[in-house]
């Protein structure tokens, strides 16, 4: 059966399918946006609370080389379907980093699943976020001869993804919940943790408003957005469950990283590559990453990736 | 009532463009010596254009700025060489009067 | 005892009558209307799901015919007040279709009084929306001889009002907890149930600061506002209960279709009729739906139409 | 440090109207070939006023179209009949410059 | 198509000031026989001033008024005059034109 | 143990000092702050309706007198650091009025101390918001011969606080829970009562953002605006807890006392000061207000005006 969030997203898809003028206000958007980073990583700091801190060295670091190196091997890939060297950039950023939502939603799936996932999870969304991002750059400036733009500032940028509202407030409610604990948290439960899945599933309303509004492009962009939107998720689940079992990650360890590098950033990576790379086309990536792979993942990549994880970890 | 006021005429350029760009533009700005700048929220299109602002793009701002013509002129300029070729940018100047020379 | 959330509406009143600046976000206005329509939906839907699908053809059939007549009724006892043929027209539309928000006062009422409502109750809502509109629009173009804007758009209307916010939140409530059932539902219930009337009780916040700045108004519409504010929810909860006794409902149906009855729009019908019939004066019809309407059901109202109901049905 | 830009002159249509006009303003601005259209969330009154916004039409809109002079008179000539007897409708024309005339 | 349209010139007068004179603006341009207002929420800052917009009055709005010269001149003079001491205010006048001339 | 709600305050704090962009909606922040007000209004006319109401009388005299002195006592202090008059009469405004985010931390570090808190404390916020603005502005109108903006508008003043939307909100959430009672407000308890600490937590968020945007300017203002931040609020907890101890209060009233006292207003008296005191410097009376005073009773006042409390009351 499928989750009840999921029935929003499609509500939410079907509205802008039919041209309802159905919209949330933008303040409604940023406040569950901001809502679910912070739950999300006050629920991992508790659970960190609870258990001997693992050594997290080698997941940061394989996690970071595995973002960076998205971009990267898909760089070829992309070329082949005829995209211009810094759409090709651009877009493998944006499936180099992560989209949180997606990691939300396989979260309450693998809770439904009765598969347990590792308390650092959240941790993993955080260090995801960047590593993608630099690689798109890089990509984008070996491919682009000269640019009128000048030399990237990596300084800003790096400021700018360190201290972005996603690493900042999931890095803090980590923190936060490692700090206090399951009972310094308990008063806090009933805005942060109770309501979490119906919050998401009023997210998720909103998403499908948003990448209904994209799926119009694809027309635009033709077959080669869908190979992308729908391939590249598939593809990425298999190295993002490779790295799980190689870190040796239990089911839902290995379902989440699948999950994870199969999902496409459609905040973080966008925004930045509007300012790094702007010659790119935006449209066609957003097309890519909100309006196929997203919808895709949340409907049926991740039952998908549970499934290989089951088979992969025996 | 009163006899007419002495006014310093001035230049509003006025500057549509994706979000993105408020952050450069207003740097760009004080870069020339514009002393103050003005944004508002906007939404709008660009009805045959063929870039198309993209989803965290789609917010828009309009970006005032009130300064002498040749600070106006020359930082439009620089805003159609480097802005225009990739982002949306829409621009027009504006005939504007100010009371305190000083500070426009 | 008075409900707790009609102390918000008068709170919200008071304010805006000492002229105070209290002023609600419309960031959290828009919120509240469209938690409120999901919220109603769902429960609507889950006791949907717990019970064999009655026939519903009838009822349907019966209550798109009573909204559609209200404003034709409507329409010479406006004429006698000696309002003008679009003004008359509009008018009544507003009363032919509904108010979400009095709904939700009524089911809690009901809720309170321990009378049982038709699980199907909200889809009642989704059908009274557009009838009554579609009414006040032929009227006025039948009173009108000559037109500027030219014949109506009705396939824009159609639409606006088919996939419009209301009815599609309704319906897409419905359908989810329809669907998804007691259990499926039970992970956002923190969210969509459980807090449902404290909800409510902000939601009345606002429209009693809104309905507060419409009383001023009623001085400039005299005596003939006032008639029409109260004389016509008295009238048409009589005829909505009439036909709840007619489709064989409990108590608590009745009762509830004689609050949709008498209840008039402030949000679907001000909208259609402003771009529909632009010659009616807006800040008439607003003012009896919104400033003597609204306050006259909630406060004096509901409780009547519940006497009511009890009394037609022993 | 420049040498005299070279703008070229168009008419700025600006339209303060409820909300309710946003969609049919808009569409009609396009059918006389204005290129693009800017809206601003405004609040704002008319103190003398008989008509006044009802409760959704309370929100105000202010939408700006750039094009020639000639389009922007008959755009105004249209809505001064078709909407002013309605509806809330203020309007204005405003000079202005812009660099790129195929654009406006 | 149109023959030229019989347009009044008028002047727009733009106060970009912060929130806390809204209500005191609007009083002093209905005194003076304004007709009407037209409010947007703006962001801005004036880069080498010394005062600064303080917590609750980091809120700045634009306020337009179009009226005849004589009254947006006598108006402005006022501003100078009354508020520009203490608060943050930048104005400017623009040449503006309208068709119903009994409105502005 | 630090409370939890201190930890998001700090993590707001530390997102602006490293000039994160992370940035709650305006409508967030208002919301936060209609909820806060109502919920804590609420919540003392709940414990109002359960006890036989107290002659508040001699409290409301006490603490309109303590409200008023304050400035009073502050000018010839301010005046000594070589503030100018109006300058001292706004900051001593500022400092005669209270801080609600300020109450609500100490009511929950008063809960989690076991110490009961009277019934009526809120209420005491309610009082103790108008006369210190009005003692700053006769001082500022002493103390500036001439005056470019003519005689203040008292009425219209005096409308604007007790109309405002803290009083208001706070009042009428009293009435409203003394009238409902506890049975009555039981529906909304899950939106009211049991997320309180979660929103107060997210509003502290917010709040942290707020005042780390003000630290930039101490160091425009210098010592004198440091002394004033911390100096103050010590000083005035003294006064407060004294006022305590002459009404009778028990412990938790009395810590709760001298934590109204030491708090100063960051929002009222801002917003009355801009328009009665115009000539004041509006950036140094909210730099020591929100950027020292607030963070300072928050994280270090709080537990010793508790402390101070315990050791004043046997
Ligand atoms: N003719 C026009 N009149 C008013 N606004 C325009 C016009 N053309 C473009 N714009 C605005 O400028 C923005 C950027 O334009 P573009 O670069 O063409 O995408 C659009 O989103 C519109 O809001
Ligand atoms: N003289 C004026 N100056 C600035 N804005 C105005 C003026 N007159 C009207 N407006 C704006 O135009 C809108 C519609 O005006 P009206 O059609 O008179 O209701 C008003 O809500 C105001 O925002
Ligand atoms: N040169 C300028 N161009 C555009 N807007 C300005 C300019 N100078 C000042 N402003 C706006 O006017 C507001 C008040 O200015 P000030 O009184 O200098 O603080 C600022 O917040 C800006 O939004
Ligand atoms: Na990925
Ligand atoms: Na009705
Ligand atoms: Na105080």
């Amino acid at each position: 059966m499928i989750d009840v969030v999921v029935f929003f997203f499609l509500l939410g898809l079907f509205a802008r399918l039919v041209r309802s003028e159905l919209k949330l206000p933008e303040a409604l958007y940023e406040t569950l946006s901001i809502y679910l980073l912070l739950a999300i990583g006050l629920k991992g700091g508790i659970e960190l609370s609870k258990q001997p801190l693992a050594t997290l060295a080698p997941e940061v670091a394989a996690l970071a080389a595995m973002g960076f190196l998205i971009p990267v091997g898909l760089y070829p890939l992309l070329r082949l379907l005829r995209l211009s060297g810094v759409d090709a950039a651009a877009l493998g950023a944006h499936y180099g980093s992560v989209s949180v939502v997606t990691f939300a939603v396989a979260q309450t799936a693998l809770a439904r699943a009765n598969l347990p996932l590792e308390a650092q999870a959240p941790l993993w969304v955080a260090v995801l976020e960047a590593p993608g991002l630099l690689a798109g750059i890089l990509l984008a400036r070996l491919s682009a001869a000269r640019d009128a733009s000048g030399p990237p500032r990596w300084g800003e940028l790096a400021h700018d993804v360190l201290f972005g509202k996603s690493v900042l407030l999931l890095v803090g409610g980590i923190v936060i919940g490692a700090v206090a604990g399951e009972a310094g948290t308990a008063p806090i439960k009933a805005v942060f943790i109770d309501p979490f899945k119906g919050v998401l599933a009023l997210f998720l309303l909103e998403l499908g408003l948003v990448a209904g509004g994209r799926l119009g492009d694809v027309r635009r962009f033709g077959f080669a957005v869908l190979l992308v939107g729908i391939g590249a998720p598939l593809l990425l689940s298999g190295v993002g469950a490779a790295t799980g079992l190689l870190l040796g990650l239990g089911t839902g360890g290995v379902a989440m990283l699948a999950t994870l590098a199969a999902s496409a950033s459609y905040i973080a990576a966008p925004t930045a590559m509007r300012i790094a790379v702007p010659q790119a086309n935006a449209a066609l990536s957003i097309t890519a990453a909100l309006g196929i792979t997203f919808p895709f993942n949340i409907v049926i990549g991740i039952p998908l990736y549970i499934e290989l994880a089951r088979r992969l970890h025996p | 009532m009163n006899t007419p006021l002495h006014t310093h005429p001035r230049t509003l350029l006025v500057i549509v463009a994706e979000a993105a760009l408020e952050k450069p533009l207003v740097r760009d700005a004080r870069a020339r010596g514009v002393q103050g700048w003005t944004v508002s929220e906007v939404h709008g299109r660009f009805f045959e254009g063929e870039r198309e602002g993209a989803w965290e793009a789609d917010r828009t701002i309009e970006l005032k700025l009130l300064c002498d013509r040749a600070t106006a002129e020359a930082l439009a300029s620089e805003v159609l060489a480097r802005y225009a070729p990739h982002y949306s940018v829409a621009m027009y100047f504006t005939p504007a009067e100010v009371l305190r020379p000083e500070r426009f």
